[in-house]
């Protein structure tokens, strides 16, 4: 049996969890997630560490291994670290064998990632420079609105004529969503005309990477956004040749942390059969 | 199309030519579509250095895809053509009109008749003014897997025209370009066809020059870039040597003079266009997918454009360069050589201080669009210089040519507005003096 | 009495500066723009008429014969005990509809629990209030938006956890509740807000006499009307004005400019999305100008992305950039990764100083560019909008121009946010004389 | 002397790279009078032409990540790349005062341009659009190429004061040939042993000749070689990949620090192209300018600036570079904006999908400050190609 640890160091938030791998089983012992608000990602990842650990009943020595993934490259305690989409295209695999596409929806970036069945990365690609349609953007929309995170998705559902969001920058993208409001656009129309502009930019990622008819599981901070993840569809099914689908699943925002856990077990557990031993932290 | 100002007896009149460039446009068209049925052979090209007369002495049809762009930008398409092109892995940095024509392609290369554009039976890459170009017809020819024609226009770099280039040209003419087109088409080349063409373009372009050159009046008959990108259609595109071309621009040029007699100012999509306020020189291309917004901001502040170096793209005939008979294959590389964006900067600075002056403008106005390094790369520097040396003042506006993304109405029409008034401004305060 | 109404409708703030016939500047107001034009204008009209009141008490008051020092002792108190009227006005006001909203069916099974919460939250809000005014006390801005939010979010967060609910929770309800407040015109009479704050500084007992009173009264008795108003700035396509009301706000800032500083020969504006070069000649004739072009990367809302993530205030900013002595080397100024770069050089260990004075660098970088566009910078230089107000970025302007153009003299007034308003306000007075110098109506 | 340490070498070399007011370069043309130096941009010029005349071709490839670029900017919208701002604020900056003449490739609409602009702003310099032949006829493409050459030489003959004769030709063109072939060496080093050679070495040192002296530089590689092969150094779990589509606008130094970083070892990359466009030697009997022409079409380098007459030949040469070094996937990291590269990319990686090369892509600028996406990207390919390799 090998006990392996994931931290996931995102811009948002730390997602951490904790497995027992081993007789063909992975088990999942325990979870956090903490908001980044102002605070130092590092404590944050340490704090959430322990309230994983507590949880699944464990001591740190007793783990084999710590794996870091997104900004935890520096986490100080970590036995190894794996590179963002390697973790969320495995964590994807977990929560549904059936993937074949990841789209890694966070604060800044999104990613998308087309894997094989055993969770391995065969193409990927990055949204650039501009942050016009990212997570942080449609989060201070959503303020500025006067909408709680968890309302963004159902109220997107509703709209009924939405309205473009034209710019290539966010923040001149603001602006053009603050004369929105004084045109008297209602919230579910301006929401969806974002999310439909974001999920046009990511389904361009997925196209170009070849995404075909995969399944495509959203992972990441937006992977709750069911607004988000309906204008993907949307967006997809405009595209000629592809006729992918994509789903979320309600433990998404652990892919990173799970892929991070399993990719440590895995690791540890080859690093073994070959006499080199790792001793966690 | 507003219907209030057909009344005018200009207005019918100005009909004629207009009718006469969309029947032109739709049976040419028309023959694209039928070509392979027709056993025609197509040859794909692009404006700025464009064959046409040699092309038409191998009876090849000229397809151009920078022409297939803009109508696909005017008639709003571009927009999901780029999309579509980025979706297969093109850049969002690089040059829209390449995308444009290659997400058309993707989607079936439908031209603006609703029918499919056939496929090249040979590329002529005449890369003139523009590196692009060259990567453009790489992809096509990817694409297409079909012949595929260089030709070389050395850049204008010093200013003149060297022996050395004249001498490149016409043996890649010789050497290569007439044995290939003789090849692709199975029709020997016969020079005195060419002489022949070569003579039908001059006579259309010294009427072109004459229209465009009517805008140093007050008022200006004519918008010579709104306005003349539709005048320069017919000669930068598939009609130069041709009958039609000499049609269109006598029609045109008998239009402009009635005009010119009644003392009127330019037509614009919404009639007659107002007092004249401000006269502007214009540099770089037009956005063309939302042609009419754009122009709309320029007359209804009273602004007309009175010359343009976009009209020059496609060939500078108002310095004199004329298609010359005698000189068949050399007048063929000058003409390449004069383009407008094959002209180094400091030409095209002198160029747009001459045209300042000449056409009495109250200052320059350019549109940098984002696609195209060849126009905008340096043109606040030509801004810098036009300022410099007029004494008249320059705006700065971005755009794109069929990249709806980046056009901002609320942005252009902010910058406009302030330069107009400043313009106002600068005029009422001379006479002034000093105020409190 | 006459008054000339110039209004600057930034992307951030939205400014209004009334004139009096002898181009005096009665007052000036300021409030940060929101999704109501209308709205905005209104309020900072009315924050002018405000400013403009005290400017009469003054000018009445000077009238006789106090001393000047218990004169403005005695405005400085009226002054606060006004703002704090106003404070608590609007504080009922959001506290009303913060108990409106968790009506909704969202927080109905959250029981009473919430409502509980929220006006504990406001009980203790309205209790530390007088303090926020007392004299020498510093205020994180002085829009309520700001001093109401900085402090709702850090009460909530104690109340949330001691009555053991979500501070998101909270937070959304706040969110909601203040675009509500905000886009509410104001209302009441304002006499009305001058008597209750003369009464209040009757109690404090601060030297108030009844010549003073009389003043007062006497100044609150001016019929200030509105004689003609000129609108610009970047939501100028959107103002609530008729077109002739309108002015570019390059115009107005070069007037402004001028106003100011009869000797100005090239302005920079650094607003909130947009930075301008403008060159003027001796009259305030705008001869050139540059803006930034579509990409808003190092303008002012930079800074406020970078105070949202440090939790400053943006006066703070400046004032922590200063102590650093190693700038660091930034070269990205987009604005929306502005907070990932802070936390990825956070994180490389660098100082929280020396990257707040990278920052500032990199934005005043980009303002030379658009100066050098504009043809470089001649003698007066003057420096307006609300980065003006940063030290550290003028800091960092007033060295590189002298490193590019040599000693010329720079201006940079304490009321620069309001230059595009004066301008604006000018060009109203002259309307209004049928001077239409310059601009068709 | 002792042979010097890999370290003592690249910290000089990074010196040099590091002094935007060519400290080197001055030094070299105060050192004796009359000493003129000629300033090149990317990508090719025939360097042996100016060396010829006594003179010291400099290579100027922008500001990189520690300029700060104002006036350049005010030259240039946002949506144009980096390198033609930085070469422009060098010069208003006077840190090219020195310099008696520039010359400006053919490459790009951006730098042709950029030709024009410098004849406006600093009109007392000499300043050359080089145009070279995209027709690689010998007696068509080749016959131009040889007369804009033969140009140059008498330009270059007037400012000197005498003539360039075909014995100086033939001697810079051994020199450089020597030049070259020291290049192939290291980057056969490192193909061979990526750990002994770190990519952003090889890259200061090579650069290092673009403002060096030839002689002096290629006395330098010798020595970098020599120390290289001896020392030892640890070798890394990493993968080992080709490095494609900078042709023009270089990378910061972070970026190629990164991919190593984040596992990627760099074992053939186009950084610096003119140090190698010419593939082999040129030969030395006969007309050098022939010869040079010769070199130029039918053995140089294949990259987005040249057109390929051959549709079957596109990118091939980048799938040879593959097999050639070993490697196992390609990178593609090409500058913001740049229209011939990014146009280009599309081409060479369906070549690539049909030689079942991966590869993966992303743009930079040569002042990119934020490394994290991109060690995120390379290091993601890295992790596949490595944790996968095996299982
Ligand atoms: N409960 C939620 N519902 C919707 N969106 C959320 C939720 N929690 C976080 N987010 C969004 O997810 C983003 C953070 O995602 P995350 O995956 O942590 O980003 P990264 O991995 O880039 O740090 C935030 O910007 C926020 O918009
Ligand atoms: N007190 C202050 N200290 C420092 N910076 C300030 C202050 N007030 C405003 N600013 C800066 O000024 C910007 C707004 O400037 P302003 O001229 O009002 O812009 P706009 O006209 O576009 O609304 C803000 O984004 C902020 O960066
Ligand atoms: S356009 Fe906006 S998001 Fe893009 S780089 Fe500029 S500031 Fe950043
Ligand atoms: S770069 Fe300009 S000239 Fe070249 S193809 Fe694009 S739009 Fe045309
Ligand atoms: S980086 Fe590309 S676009 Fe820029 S100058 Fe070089 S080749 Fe031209």
């Amino acid at each position: 049996m090998t006990l392996a640890a994931g931290i996931d160091v995102g811009t948002g938030a730390v997602k951490t969890a904790i497995f027992r791998v081993g007789d063909g089983k992975e088990e999942w012992l325990s979870r956090a997630t903490l908001r980044i608000r102002q605070r130092d990602p590092m404590e944050l990842a340490r704090e959430a560490f322990e309230r994983t650990l507590e949880d699944a009943g464990l001591k740190e020595e007793d783990l084999d291994y710590i794996a870091t993934t997104g900004e935890g490259e520096s986490i100080p305690f970590h036995t190894g670290h794996f590179y963002s989409m390697t973790a969320h295209a495995r964590g994807a695999q977990f929560l549904n064998p059936e993937t074949r596409a990841v789209l890694d929806c966070g604060a800044l970036h999104g990613r998308a990632i087309i894997t094989d069945e055993r969770g391995k990365v065969l193409k990927y690609k990055m949204t650039s420079q501009c942050a016009s349609g990212s997570g942080q953007f449609l989060e201070n929309i959503a303020r500025y609105l006067g909408i709680a995170q968890d309302e963004i998705g159902k109220l997107s559902l509703q709209a009924d004529d939405p309205e473009a969001v034209s710019s290539i920058c966010a923040v001149l993208a603001e602006t053009d969503v603050i004369n929105m409001v004084s045109r008297g656009i209602s919230a579910p129309n301006i929401l969806k005309g974002i999310h439909l502009s974001m999920a046009s930019r990511l389904a361009r990622l997925l196209k170009s990477i070849g995404v075909g008819n995969s399944l495509v599981m959203v992972t990441g901070g937006l992977a709750k956004d069911e607004g988000l993840v309906a204008a993907m569809n949307e967006e997809l099914a405009k595209i000629k040749g592809v006729d992918a689908k994509v789903i979320s699943h309600p433990d998404s925002i652990y892919a990173g942390a799970i892929g991070a856990a399993l990719w440590g077990a895995f690791r540890f557990d080859k690093l073994a059969a070959s006499g080199q031993l790792l001793k966690a932290s | 199309m507003n219907t209030t100002a057909k009344a005018s007896k200009a207005e019918v009149i100005k009909d004629a030519s207009m009718l006469k460039q969309k029947e032109m446009m739709a049976k040419h068209y028309e023959r694209l579509a039928n070509a392979e049925a027709n056993g025609e052979k197509v040859v794909s090209t692009f404006v700025p250095g464009n064959l046409n007369e040699l092309l038409m002495c191998f009876d090849l049809v000229n397809n151009l895809p920078e022409v297939n762009a803009i109508q696909s930008g005017l008639r709003r398409q571009s927009g999901a053509y780029v999309m579509e092109a980025e979706k297969s892995g093109h850049s969002e940095d690089v040059c829209t009109y390449v995308k444009s024509d290659i997400g058309m392609m993707a989607k079936g290369n439908i031209g603006p008749n609703g029918k499919k554009l056939p496929n090249p039976d040979v590329l002529m890459l005449s890369y003139t003014g523009c590196f692009t170009f060259m990567k453009w017809f790489e992809l096509l020819r990817e694409q297409y897997k079909c012949e595929t024609i260089f030709l070389q226009t050395p850049y204008m770099a010093d200013g003149r025209i060297t022996p050395n280039m004249i001498q490149y040209m016409v043996k890649q003419f010789k050497e290569d370009v007439i044995p290939k087109l003789e090849a692709v088409s199975g029709v020997k080349f016969d020079i005195d066809r060419l002489r022949e063409y070569l003579r039908k373009s001059a006579q259309a372009e010294e009427d072109l020059v004459y229209i465009l050159q009517s805008s140093k009046r007050r008022p200006s008959p004519i918008d010579a870039y709104f306005g003349g990108i539709y005048y320069i259609g017919p000669i930068f595109g598939a009609f130069r040597g041709t009958d039609d071309a000499i049609d269109y621009y006598r029609f045109l040029r008998q239009e402009v003079d009635q005009r010119i007699a009644a003392g009127l100012g330019p037509v614009t999509p919404d009639g007659q266009m107002g007092e004249e306020k401000y006269r502007l020189v214009v540099e770089g291309p037009p956005n063309y997918t939302n042609f009419r917004q754009f122009w709309k901001m320029f007359y209804e502040e009273g602004a007309v454009v009175v010359a343009s170096s976009y009209t020059k793209v496609g060939g500078t005939y108002d310095f004199g360069f004329r298609h010359d008979p005698d000189r068949p294959l050399e007048s063929l590389a000058e003409y390449c050589l004069g383009v407008y964006t094959n002209r180094s900067l400091p030409m095209r600075i002198e160029m747009l201080v001459n045209y300042i002056n000449e056409y009495e403008a109250d200052g320059l106005l350019i549109n940098s669009i984002k696609s195209c390094n060849s126009f905008s790369a340096g043109q606040l520097l030509i801004m810098r210089e036009v300022e410099k040396r007029t004494g008249k003042p320059a705006a700065f506006i971005e755009t794109d040519l069929v990249d709806p993304r980046y056009f901002s109405a609320a942005n252009v029409k902010n910058r406009l507005e302030s330069y107009f008034q400043m313009v106002e401004q600068k005029r009422g305060g001379a006479g002034k003096g000093v105020a409190a | 009495m006459k008054t000339f109404v110039g209004i600057d409708l930034g992307s951030t703030t939205t400014k209004a500066v009334l004139l009096d016939e002898k181009t005096q500047v009665l007052g000036r107001g300021i409030t940060n723009s929101r999704s109501n034009y209308d709205t905005a204008c209104r309020v900072a009209s009315q924050e002018a008429v405000i400013d403009a009141r005290f400017t009469l008490f003054r000018r009445e008051l000077g009238s006789g014969d106090g001393d000047s020092g218990q004169i403005e002792e005695f405005l400085g108190a009226l002054e606060r005990a006004f703002r704090l009227e106003q404070f608590l006005e609007q504080l009922n006001d959001l506290e009303r509809t913060c108990l409106e909203q968790v009506r909704g069916e969202r927080f109905a099974r959250l029981g009473d629990g919430v409502r509980e919460a929220i006006t504990e939250v406001f009980r203790q809000l309205r209790e530390e209030a007088p303090a926020l005014f007392a004299p020498g006390a510093t205020r994180k801005s002085d829009f309520f938006r700001d001093i109401a939010g900085s402090r709702y979010l850090t009460i909530a967060e104690t109340v949330a956890r001691d009555a053991g609910l979500p501070y998101d929770l909270l937070l959304n309800v706040y969110d909601k509740s203040i675009i509500a407040v905000e886009n509410r015109p104001p209302s009441g009479q304002l006499s009305d807000k001058f008597h209750a704050a003369l009464k209040r500084v009757t109690r404090e007992d601060t030297g108030m006499n009844e010549t003073f009173r009389e003043a007062v009264e006497r100044a609150l008795g001016i019929e200030l009307e509105e004689t003609y108003l000129v609108g610009t700035g970047y939501g100028r396509v959107t103002l609530p004005f008729s077109k002739e009301h309108i002015r570019s706000e390059i115009l107005c800032h070069g007037l402004g400019a001028h106003m100011m500083y009869p000797g100005t020969r090239t302005v920079l504006d650094i607003g909130g999305q947009d930075t301008k070069g403008i060159q003027v000649d001796e009259n305030g004739i705008v001869e050139n100008f540059q803006m930034n072009d579509r990409c808003a990367a190092g303008c002012g809302r930079y800074l406020g992305y970078i105070a949202d993530e440090m939790n400053m205030g943006l006066h703070e900013l400046g004032p922590l950039a200063m102590k650093s002595g190693k700038p660091a080397r930034i070269n990205s100024t987009c604005t929306v990764f502005a907070g990932a770069e802070l936390r990825d050089r956070l994180a490389l260990g660098e100082k929280r100083e020396d990257i707040l004075a990278g920052l500032h660098r990199a934005i005043i970088l980009r303002a030379m560019s658009i100066i050098s566009r504009s043809g470089g910078i001649t003698d007066q230089f003057t420096f307006t909008g609300g980065v003006a107000k940063n030290e550290a970025a003028v800091r960092e302007l007033k060295k590189l121009v002298v490193e590019n153009y040599g000693e010329v003299t720079i201006n940079i007034d304490p009321d620069s946010i309001y230059t595009g308003a004066l301008g604006a306000a000018e060009f109203a007075r002259r309307a209004a004389e049928g001077r239409m110098e310059g601009v068709e109506a | 002397m002792s042979t010097p340490q890999t370290s003592e070498i690249v910290a000089r070399c990074q010196a040099l790279y590091e002094d935007l007011n060519f400290t080197a370069a001055r030094e070299w043309k105060e050192a004796e009078p009359g000493r003129k130096v000629i300033g090149f941009m990317p990508i090719y010029i025939p360097r042996e032409i100016i060396h010829a005349a006594g003179m010291l071709p400099l290579g100027i490839l922008g500001g990189g990540d520690q300029l700060e670029v104002i006036h350049g900017d005010a030259y240039y919208q946002s949506y144009i790349c980096r390198i033609p701002r930085s070469t422009i604020e060098l010069g208003v900056s006077g840190r090219l005062d020195f310099v008696d003449g520039m010359l400006f490739p053919s490459i790009c609409d951006v730098i042709r341009n950029l030709s024009g602009m410098w004849k406006v702003m600093f009109p007392g310099v000499y300043s050359k659009y080089f145009d070279v032949p995209q027709n690689y006829e010998d007696e068509v493409g080749g016959r131009f190429y040889v007369n804009e050459m033969a140009e140059f030489r008498r330009d270059l003959e007037e400012m000197a004061g005498r003539k360039i004769t075909d014995d100086d030709l033939r001697r810079s063109i051994g020199l450089y040939n020597r030049n070259r072939r020291l290049i192939r060496e290291l980057y056969a080093l490192r193909a061979r042993t990526p750990w002994k050679a770190p990519a952003a070495e090889v890259y200061l040192v090579v650069r290092a000749g673009l403002v060096l002296p030839v002689e002096e530089h290629s006395a330098l590689l010798e020595q970098y070689i020599a120390a290289a092969e001896a020392e030892d150094r640890p070798i890394r779990d990493n993968c080992r990949i080709v490095l494609t589509g900078m042709f023009c606008e270089q990378p910061p130094l972070n970026l190629i620090k990164s991919l190593e970083l984040a596992g990627c070892y760099i074992v053939d990359d186009d950084l610096l192209l003119v140090t190698r466009w010419l593939i082999d030697d040129v030969p030395l009997d006969g007309d050098p300018l022939h010869n040079l022409s010769q070199a130029f079409l039918h053995q140089s380098e294949s990259t987005a600036a040249k057109y390929e007459p051959d549709q079957e030949e596109k990118g091939k040469f980048l799938v040879r570079a593959v097999k050639r070094t070993g490697a196992e996937g390609v990178i593609f990291a090409a500058p913001s904006f740049c229209d011939p590269a990014l146009l280009d990319r599309p081409m060479l990686q369906n070549v690539l999908t049909r030689a079942n090369i991966p590869f993966i892509a992303f743009k930079y600028a040569e002042n990119s400050g934020q490394m994290q996406p991109i060690r995120e990207q390379a290091g993601t390919f890295a992790d596949s190609i490595k944790l996968w390799s095996a299982a």
